[in-house]
């Protein structure tokens, strides 16, 4: 059987594999200690010839609870503060610092729906809405080792774009836009899940992610650019509507 | 015997009143969910009420709501007295309520401010309705005890007209 | 305290009746008696299952009325058939003429690759109950009947698959002429010119300015459709070199794509779909640059002298003057 | 109201009140056994009848939603191949095989049936309506028709939820949270989807009702004596979840209201996307769903948590350890889960504030929990535990719980929520929680009242070897979840070979499939030793579990009002194993069981809950 994560491609998704991994250390430790607490006081403490009464207590003396009180505390210090410490400290500086104000930053806006995805970059002008922009259906072509930003909305139901090997999901919620970024650190073709139930095909959301050397992907965003010129993909109605999608302000 | 016998009822009551009040706070909770959806769809939205949403009118709900506070003074005067005609005039007016109130959504879906038209009819619409069922439910009781209302029944009245006015004021007026 | 129970159960039957009675707008009214499509009496019971298999699989993108406008086909890059006009894309019958029954499976199947026509996996035995339906929608199936099937003729080129595509490869740019005004060339304008000559003997002396890209053409869907680039597209009717035989014999319905079949004898078809069949191995793959490069860089061409010159010439089309 | 016009004609029970005083003294009249078959047994309003109803309703659907779970299992273990057996009877129309469709269809209807349908009614409307009177000495629930109401909704909704699997369109396929807008007329045109939101809201109401009615009975019916503190940790179980039933259930009901209305009146408080013309709010449904669902997750487990409390207590023959921590840790918990639900919706978008407030909030709630878990340790601790089948569920139920509340870090966490929400590894957890713990509970439960309820035993045979199958497989099963979703696999998927990273599972899950089927045939045991005992079990004295609390000082099964006399409480449910008892020749003492004269080795304890036993009169009113 085969039983690990993912392949991870991305730059931080070691540190998503970092956390899980010290979770299962620290609770599987204490499971481990609760566990043979358990066992002793199977094995030894039932009731069998020679031990017919058990001791009899409320525990309800300051020293009783005093013990009760210090073990929760000590576990909940261990794993739980240690745990939100770590995670509030990668949340604002990697995961949820989003590269807003950054040039380098590929900006991809996402449209779900039942059941596929699409994907549209700015194209070589780097701006949204004109004609050189660059519309893939299920195929997300990223260079690798630049940030890339996306910003999602929904047609139709919730959808939830998955990205396995990047660690990190992200609704794509109809009526509002929400927000992901992510690196690549490698080339590759990874698969992009649908990860909300989204009705009887859910299963068949599955996408592409295409990430390419900066090079690779300059020619290949030539090529496709060419193609969604011919196409005529920049008349394509994006699922925002007409209000376009703010790069500028937050979200 | 004698003293048994007043106690009993009176510990049956106590048990009513407390039931009532859980229930109360349960069906308090279901219109304060139902607010809080209105006041999140409402901080939502850019502006209130949407664009192109005719002017509501108070005037005709502000009608609806002095009927529904007349059938509840009705219903405490009927406590207070042996005749049967407040109670009648209570049921009456309550009647009239949910007449009233059909009539209000006739009248707010033909001018665009029915269901499904706008979230301003849509919030209306939804709260007012849910509310009316509320009332059925107060006649209901009301025609069960044969135009006697226990005392909870009018405590029950009394929740309803404040969430009446609750929802007037929130949707109607703010 | 029963009283308060009593809401709820009133509510009960109005909520019921209220619920039931809502129909999606646009869909077809309810069956009442056996409609004829392509020929076929189809019993009401089973066009009622049709629907809600449909419903199921094919709402979001065909809608409720089989018009391709569902609540999520706004904006796809392909826009979804409108099942109501009865022109389809990809079956193995003359283009123009109705579908068969096995061609639907195929569509239904395995999809149209590169769109969000996904291979759905309706389960086969309410397959035709939904093809059923889809017929439905369109009015042709009342008084038509599905066309004769086209059938593939056994690929000659069989351990020969080089031969196959360089002969494609002439047929492609000389003899069917695929690059004049519709999909992309794949050789150099000399070599056009040679294949051309060569195989028809007429001389192709004028090109588009184009001539390595695709060119956008009229369809009978209301929008204007781009032939694929081998190269680069995928392509909607399937890769395999049986796939693409059928969508060269049979063509594409609704579009500028025409029926080859009975127009070029069955072993240049199939040279043909050898030769795409090569070119689409080349996707996403160094060699596709390389070609790309080659055709950017060849040299300038301007056609020979007029034909008084020499008539024999057929040599490499590079002999330039 | 009612229960008055049935008492009006008993007799007063001159002697009923015993020397306490209080409310119950001389006031509670025997009420009258109702005559005639329907009145007794369809539409009685005896708590205990009542009880039974709700607990054979659940069970059936229990069996329905475990065949959903084994057909499910079937797809994933074998995608697109017919069901064997059954498949033709089921979806013959797909040819035996489960359609993408007919596998959204279970999956919807597996969570829902579970979650609303079987444990609801089994653990709060089965055991909460037979347990609460009898173990605070009452007669009856405070209103005894409206129980009746609420067993009648309940059925109710039962009736339109399986009305939807005959509607055109199917049953309803949005999931058990039913998010919109996959529920409203976008995602799910068909009547089913509707269907669904009546009986939710049916259902709540049923809910309703009983949490009104048991929150009543708790504070007005108590005997004297029976202080709040002297209350078995199952009536206080039953007791917080229903104050969260009723504030919370309401919550559901509003999100159902609004959501019906969008799909039947066409208003458009869920809807937005391409087809919105004003703005509808799908994340407004998520809030006000998770606000009652995440409590709900308490609702369903905390009845089963006091159970496992006592039974743990009864059967290690020693105190409850801590009992008041407990107390104080259930109420901590019933606080602290109404401000956490929004851990479900880290993947929306929320702001990062809000986002690390919930992660917060939800890590606080660990320590309540491990309390609760520590005393439960605390109780086993030098005891004398006989393994009795009610103590070999418990104690299964004390391993899943510990491996399901530590998993629950992992998704409390946003960073390793990002990449584990909506896998199987939620999934195996919710599962290990609310499947495991509360199936465990559930049958601690039956096996331990069943004398009580049919006045015979169940086979303790039968239940050693229906707990053996059911511990392993169950914790394969729920466990192999967590793998397949620590290895990424999505929830709800009909065939994950669609992804190529996913098509290593295939072996894993086929052996979870293996492990669920044998979880579901050793049910069969269960099933036999249920009827066998009903009719066919040992005769089942007053108290063949030798414990203390007010049930077991009556008949089994108990005559129908209950009490001949109103006992009078005057220790705490657990007395088990204490020296004064020594003198009477067993090792417990009653909770109504007259002075015993407080012994020296009671003092040294420093106990208080021993308290005199004329101590506390204190009344109901």
């Amino acid at each position: 059987m085969h039983i690990v994560l993912p392949h991870d491609a991305s730059l931080d998704g070691h540190l998503v594999d970092g956390v899980i991994g010290y979770l299962t250390l620290t609770t599987g430790l204490a499971f481990l200690a609760v566990l043979v607490f358990l066992l002793i006081a199977i094995v030894f403490h039932r009731e069998r010839a020679g031990r017919t009464r058990a001791h009899h207590t409320h525990g309800n003396r300051p020293r009783d609870r005093a013990l009760t009180f210090a073990v929760a505390l000590v576990m909940f210090v261990a794993i739980d503060v240690t745990l939100v410490a770590r995670t509030a400290g990668e949340l604002s500086g990697r995961f949820w610092r989003y590269p807003d104000g950054d040039p380098n930053a590929l900006r991809v806006e996402v449209t779900a729906r039942q059941w596929s995805w699409t994907f549209r970059t700015a194209g070589p002008d780097g701006r949204f809405g004109t004609g050189d922009d660059v519309v893939t259906l299920g195929e997300l072509d990223v260079p690798v080792g630049r940030p890339i930003y996306l910003k999602l909305r929904s047609r139709d139901v919730v959808h939830s774009l998955y990205l396995p090997s990047f660690r990190t999901k992200i609704d794509a919620i109809p009526g509002s836009t929400t927000r992901l970024w992510f690196q690549a650190q490698e080339a590759g073709r990874f698969e992009i899940g649908c990860a909300q139930h989204c009705g009887v095909s859910h299963y068949k959301m599955r996408g592409l992610l295409i990430a390419r050397p900066e090079g690779e992907y300059h020619d290949w965003l030539a090529r496709a650019e060419t193609d969604s010129r011919l196409r005529g993909d920049a008349a394509l109605p994006v699922a925002g509507e007409a209000d376009g999608w703010d790069w500028e302000t937050g979200r | 015997m004698t003293a048994a016998a007043s106690t009993v009822p009176r510990r049956r009551e106590l048990d009513r009143a407390v039931g009532l009040l859980i229930f109360l706070g349960a069906t308090a909770m279901l219109f304060a969910a139902l607010l809080l959806a209105y006041a999140i769809l409402r901080a939502e939205a850019p502006v209130w009420p949407p664009a192109g949403t005719p002017p509501f009118p108070r005037g005709a709900a502000a009608a609806n709501t002095v009927v529904l506070l007349a059938a509840t003074l009705a219903l405490r005067a009927a406590r207070s007295t042996d005749r049967r005609w407040p109670a009648l005039a209570a049921a009456a007016l309550g009647a009239a309520f949910l007449v009233l109130q059909a009539a209000l959504w006739r009248r707010l879906a033909a001018t665009h401010l029915g269901p499904s038209a706008g979230a301003l009819g849509d919030v209306f619409f939804a709260l007012s309705a849910f509310h009316a069922l509320h009332v059925l439910a107060g006649l209901v009781v009301l025609a069960a005890t044969r135009a006697r209302p226990a005392r909870l029944l009018t405590i029950y009245w009394d929740f309803v007209l404040i969430v009446w006015i609750v929802i007037y004021v929130a949707v109607c007026l703010l | 305290m029963k009283a308060r129970g009593v809401p709820v159960f009133l509510m009960l039957p109005l909520v019921l009746a209220t619920a039931a009675c809502r129909r999606p707008a646009g869909a077809p009214p309810p069956f009442t008696g056996p409609v004829t499509l392509g020929g076929r009496a189809i019993a009401p019971a089973a066009l009622e299952h049709g629907r809600e298999v449909y419903t199921h699989y094919c709402r979001p993108c065909h809608g409720d009325a089989g018009d391709g406008k569902g609540t999520s086909a706004a904006g796809l890059q392909t826009p979804p058939r409108d099942l109501r006009l009865g022109v389809y894309k990809f079956a193995a019958v003359p283009a123009g003429q109705l579908p068969r029954d096995a061609d639907f499976v195929r569509t239904i199947r395995h999809g149209l690759h590169g769109t969000a026509m996904l291979a759905w996996d309706v389960p086969e035995a309410e397959l035709d109950d939904l093809i059923q339906y889809i017929k439905y929608f369109a009015p042709r199936w009342r008084t038509e009947s599905a066309g004769e099937a086209i059938v593939a003729a056994p690929d000659p080129w069989g351990g020969r698959e080089a031969e196959a595509v360089e002969r494609g490869k002439r047929v492609y740019h000389g003899l069917a002429q695929c690059a004049v005004a519709c999909h992309p060339a794949y050789a150099t304008k000399a070599e056009i010119y040679a294949f051309s000559k060569e195989l028809t003997g007429m001389e192709v002396r004028q090109f588009r300015p184009d001539l390595y890209f695709a060119v956008a053409k009229d369809s009978d869907y209301g929008v204007k459709i781009l032939p694929p680039d081998f190269t680069f597209n995928e392509l909607r009717g399937g890769d395999t070199p049986e796939d693409i035989y059928r969508a060269i014999a049979a063509g594409i319905g609704g579009t500028a794509m025409p029926t080859w079949k009975n127009v070029l004898p069955d072993t240049d078809l199939w040279a043909m779909a050898h030769y795409v069949r090569s070119l689409v191995a080349l996707r996403d793959s160094p060699e596709a640059g390389a070609l790309e490069q080659r055709l950017r860089d060849q040299p300038a061409w301007s056609p020979p002298p007029p034909p008084d010159a020499g008539a024999d010439t057929d040599g490499a089309g590079d002999a330039g003057p | 109201m009612t229960a008055t016009d049935q008492s009006q004609g008993g007799d007063a029970g001159g002697d009923a009140g015993g020397p306490g005083g209080g409310p119950g003294d001389g006031l509670e009249e025997i009420p009258p056994e109702p005559a005639g078959f329907l009145r007794r047994h369809v539409f009685s309003t005896d708590h205990k009848v009542i009880g039974r109803q709700f607990l054979f309703l659940g069970l059936s659907f229990l069996a329905v939603g475990g065949v959903m779970a084994m057909l499910i299992r079937w797809q994933l273990a074998r995608p697109g191949v017919p069901v064997p057996v059954v498949g033709g009877l089921l979806f013959g129309r797909a040819g035996g095989l489960i359609s993408p469709a007919a596998y959204t269809a279970l999956f919807t209807m597996h969570g829902t049936i579970m979650i609303f349908f079987a444990v609801t009614p089994i653990l709060i409307g089965g055991f909460g309506n037979f347990c609460l009177p009898l173990l605070i000495g009452a007669r009856d629930m405070a209103f005894p028709r409206l129980n009746l109401a609420s067993f009648w909704t309940m059925a109710a909704a039962t009736a339109v939820l399986t009305a939807s699997f005959f509607v055109p369109l199917g049953p309803p396929q949005a999931g058990w949270t039913a998010y919109a807008t996959l529920s409203t007329a976008i995602g799910a045109p068909g009547v089913g989807q509707t269907l669904w939101v009546v009986a939710i809201y049916l259902n709540g109401a049923s809910s309703v009702m009983g949490a009104v009615n048991y929150i009543t009975t708790v504070i007005r019916l108590r005997a004297p004596g029976m202080t709040y503190l002297r209350m078995p940790l199952t009536v206080w179980g039953f007791f917080l979840t229903s104050i969260l039933n009723a504030l919370f259930v309401p919550v559901l009901a509003a999100a159902m209201v609004l959501l019906f209305f969008d799909r039947v009146f066409g208003t458009q408080f869920f809807v937005a996307g391409t087809t919105v013309g004003a703005g509808g709010d799908p994340i407004l449904y998520q809030h006000l769903f998770w606000l009652f669902g995440h409590p709900e997750v308490y609702i369903l487990i905390i009845p089963a948590w006091g159970i496992v409390s006592d039974l743990l207590s009864f059967f290690a023959r020693k105190p409850a350890f801590g009992y008041r921590v407990t107390v104080a840790a259930l109420v901590g918990v019933v606080i602290l889960s109404t401000v956490v639900y929004g851990h479900h919706m880290f993947t929306t978008g929320m702001s990062p504030l809000l986002g690390e407030s919930f992660m917060v909030l939800t890590m606080i709630i660990s320590v309540p929990t491990s309390l609760l878990f520590l005393n439960w340790l605390g109780t086993l601790w030098r005891g004398a535990s006989r393994m009795t089948t009610p103590m070999l569920f418990c104690l299964g139920l004390v391993f899943t719980f510990g491996v399901g509340g530590l998993t629950g870090l992992y998704l409390a966490d946003v960073v390793a929520d990002m990449y584990l929400h909506d896998t199987y590894f939620v999934v195996g957890h919710f599962h290990l929680i609310m499947a495991a713990a509360l199936l465990l509970a559930s049958f601690a439960a039956i096996y331990f009242w069943f004398p009580k309820m049919f006045g015979r035993m169940m086979s303790e045979a039968l239940g050693k070897w229906h707990f053996w199958p059911t511990f392993v497989s169950l914790n394969v099963v729920f466990m192999g979840q967590l793998l397949i979703g620590y290895a990424g696999m999505q929830r709800r998927l009909y065939d994950p070979s669609v992804y190529e990273f996913l098509r290593p599972l295939l072996p894993l899950n086929r052996f979870i499939s293996r492990a669920a089927y044998v979880l579901g045939a050793s049910q069969l045991i269960f099933v036999v030793n249920f009827f066998w005992s009903l009719f066919r079990g040992q005769k089942a004295p007053k108290n063949p579990w030798a414990v203390g609390t007010l049930e077991w000082t009556v008949a089994s099964p108990p005559p129908h009002h209950n009490f001949d006399r109103i006992p009078v409480v005057v220790r705490g449910p657990h007395e088990l194993g204490h020296p004064a008892a020594r003198a009477l020749g067993k090792d417990w003492l009653g909770q109504d069981e007259g002075p015993v004269r407080p012994s020296a080795d009671n003092a040294t304890d420093g106990s208080t809950d021993g308290s005199p036993p004329d101590g506390s009169t204190e009344g109901a009113a």
